[in-house]
């Protein structure tokens, strides 16, 4: 575990999640979460834990964002609120 | 030894082309020509990285595990040539779709419009 | 059913070069493996399977050639693009346009191949393939110069057989 | 409402913080979960020391998923398609002719857009090598990071980058409704029937050391590895039949027509 690299990525996880939460795009914020996704799948690779960073790379920043821009292509790209 | 410094040289010029992509990535005054700088500057940066891993595990032979690895990254390198220029034109293609203008130079023209012009007349 | 042999030939490698253990077990389950990739999607690779197989392997060679030359081009006009972005009057030669030109290449491939070959090369993007005309994004018109159809040339020297066609079409042959 | 919200949030994060400096420093030997309370060797302990001489499996995480507590993971793929069949039956709808999707958005697309040679090209050369790579993730899982679930889910990708790079019906040409409905229901049959098979050897269910008798040339030891790969393989079965089934009727609106 290297502590400075833990530090990075955990701001840079907070910073994506609140821009996920502010954008009104929802697309955009999709793929943030992608990101998000795929610095959590960092941070476990870092941590030893590789098995569940192949996990989070094949299914939170792989398919699940697949999943939600295929949603969105059905239902409205900007949020309301 | 003389690989060590090899692999050295190759992860230096990688980063210093990277350093080359951020940079274009900030200056350049569009979508697209950011696109020139974040998609190609990527590419090379990327395989003259990976080239340098793979040679670094090249330098002791001690073993078939290592070539394994020294193959195994050339073909994350071949995945590299394949996808990312790809990636780039589906961002510049989806871009043009979604109805970004191109800046344009002084005298830059834009090809494109002749489709964009069939299209409006339909 | 010789392309069939060749595509699993190939994947075999690719999964020896994946697997890195040679013990009967695994050699097993990678046959079985490869099999059925063979099977489940071996019509995606390979469309002329008229070609001779001799004639794959000619232009299989050439290829290997065509990328090395590639892979010098990149290099090259990266370099380029380094300049233009870190020198300070590095903006003033940043005036891009998009231009157009027409292919005489033939089938999908070789088009792929052209397309990813410019876009590969800085300065240049292709944007949009219709039919055989190509609009490509050019940082400047110096970058679009560089378009004067010799990698055309090249690439249609690669599928210069008889009979003009596809060549190595699965990226097994990675090593 | 928004500032109950915040109130909550900022409550829950002060609780879960105040709760941190109890825990235990990362990998720290004497933590309870590591070195166990007391005179009590902890499971953690007994999994590193013990699994390679219990099932010769070098990747603990492997071991502990698919042996030690196989029945844990058995019911996560039960989960897995029980959400399948859960957005199966809200979404696919067989009602007559579809109607546009977006009958108020403009076509943008550019004439001849529909050849897409680049993207096409691709995906058509790298496909069977990102599906002979699922393959390979999960018969490796025992020695490298990987297994069903990773490997099921890299398969299934490559059949949505099918659809992706052509259309869903390109797609459903290879794996259409009845095989993935009937390969996501095998996996699961695969799984409990290796449970099924050690009960009927008088054993308890998922206990695979017995499976020696009914498996050619397998000590206890060596039976408990393959059936391993072999649970891996219908959670892999599963996982691929699901994945492609939530994005087929995603992105069509259950209609499995248009689709993209």
């Amino acid at each position: 575990m290297i502590v400075p690299f833990d530090i990075i990525i955990l701001i840079f996880l907070v910073i994506t999640a609140l821009i996920s939460l502010r954008v009104r795009d929802l697309l955009g914020a999709t793929m943030i979460l992608g990101v998000y996704s795929f610095l959590i799948c960092l941070l476990w690779a870092e941590m030893g834990a590789v098995d569940v960073a192949f996990t989070e790379a094949a299914v939170g920043a792989g398919v699940s964002t697949v999943f939600m821009i295929a949603t969105i292509y059905h239902t409205r790209r900007h949020s309301s609120d | 030894m003389i690989l060590d410094l090899v692999a050295i040289l190759l992860i230096a010029a990688g980063l210093v082309f990277f350093l080359g992509a951020a940079v274009g990535l900030v200056r350049f005054p569009d979508f697209y020509t950011r696109m020139h700088a974040a998609g190609k500057g990527d590419t090379l940066s990327s395989l003259l990285v990976v080239l340098g891993f793979a040679l670094h595990e090249l330098r002791h032979f001690d073993g078939s595990a290592d070539v394994v690895v020294f193959l195994k990254l050339l073909a994350i390198c071949a995945f590299i040539m394949l996808t990312s220029p790809t990636s780039t034109h589906a961002l510049m293609d989806a871009g043009y779709e979604d109805g970004i203008e191109p800046v344009l130079g002084e005298d830059g023209e834009n090809a494109l419009t002749e489709t964009r012009n069939r299209r409006l007349k339909d | 059913m010789l392309y069939r042999l060749l595509i699993f030939a190939l994947l075999m490698v690719t999964w020896l070069v994946f697997s890195g253990l040679f013990d009967v077990f695994h050699t097993t389950l990678g046959v079985l493996s490869a099999a059925f990739v063979t099977w489940i999607s071996s019509d995606l690779v390979f469309e002329k399977r008229e070609i001779p197989m001799a004639a794959r392997f000619r232009q299989a060679g050439r290829m290997v050639h065509y990328l090395l030359w590639l892979l010098w081009q990149v290099v090259l006009s990266n370099i380029d693009i380094l300049k233009l972005a870190l020198s300070p009057s590095g903006l003033s030669r940043v005036q891009p346009c998009i231009v157009k030109f027409d292919t005489t290449l033939k089938t999908d491939f070789e088009k792929f191949l052209l397309a990813n070959s410019i876009t590969l090369t800085p300065g240049t993007i292709t944007v949009k393939i219709l039919g055989d005309r190509y609009y490509v994004h050019a940082i400047s018109e110096h970058f679009a110069g560089g378009l004067d159809g010799e990698m055309e040339r090249r690439i249609a020297a690669v599928f210069a057989d008889p009979a003009p066609a596809k060549p190595e079409a699965t990226e097994g042959g990675t090593d | 409402m928004k500032w109950f919200g915040l109130i909550a949030t900022v409550f829950t994060g002060i609780l879960l913080l105040s709760a941190v400096p109890d825990f235990a420093a990362f990998g720290d030997p004497d933590s309870p979960a590591n070195g166990g309370l007391g005179d009590h060797p902890s499971v953690s302990q007994y999994y590193i020391t013990d699994t390679y001489t219990d099932t010769k499996v070098p990747n603990i995480v492997t071991a502990v998923l698919a042996d030690y507590r196989g029945y844990d993971t058995m019911f996560e793929t039960v989960v897995i398609f029980a959400a399948g069949i859960a957005i199966f039956a809200i979404l696919r709808s067989f009602s007559g002719p579809v109607a546009p999707s977006h009958p108020t958005a403009i076509d943008t697309s550019v004439e001849g857009d529909h050849q897409r040679i680049i993207i096409g090209t691709t995906c058509r050369v790298i496909i069977p090598v990102i599906q002979l790579f699922a393959l390979y993730v999960v018969a490796h899982g025992h020695h490298s990071p990987g297994g069903g679930f990773q490997g099921g889910v890299i398969l299934g990708a490559s059949f949505i980058l099918v659809a992706l790079a052509k259309d869903l019906s390109a797609a459903l040409g290879r794996f259409s409704e009845k095989r993935y409905l009937a390969l996501g229901s095998v996996g699961i049959l695969i799984y409990a029937g290796f449970g099924l098979l050690c009960v009927a050897l008088e054993r308890n269910f998922l206990d695979y050391e017995i499976l020696h008798r009914i498996m050619p040339a397998t000590d206890p030891i060596m039976a408990r590895s393959h059936s391993m790969l072999g649970v891996e393989v219908g959670v892999a079965f599963t996982v691929t039949a699901i994945m492609f089934a939530i994005y087929a009727n995603l992105s069509s609106k259950g209609r499995l027509e248009q689709g993209f």
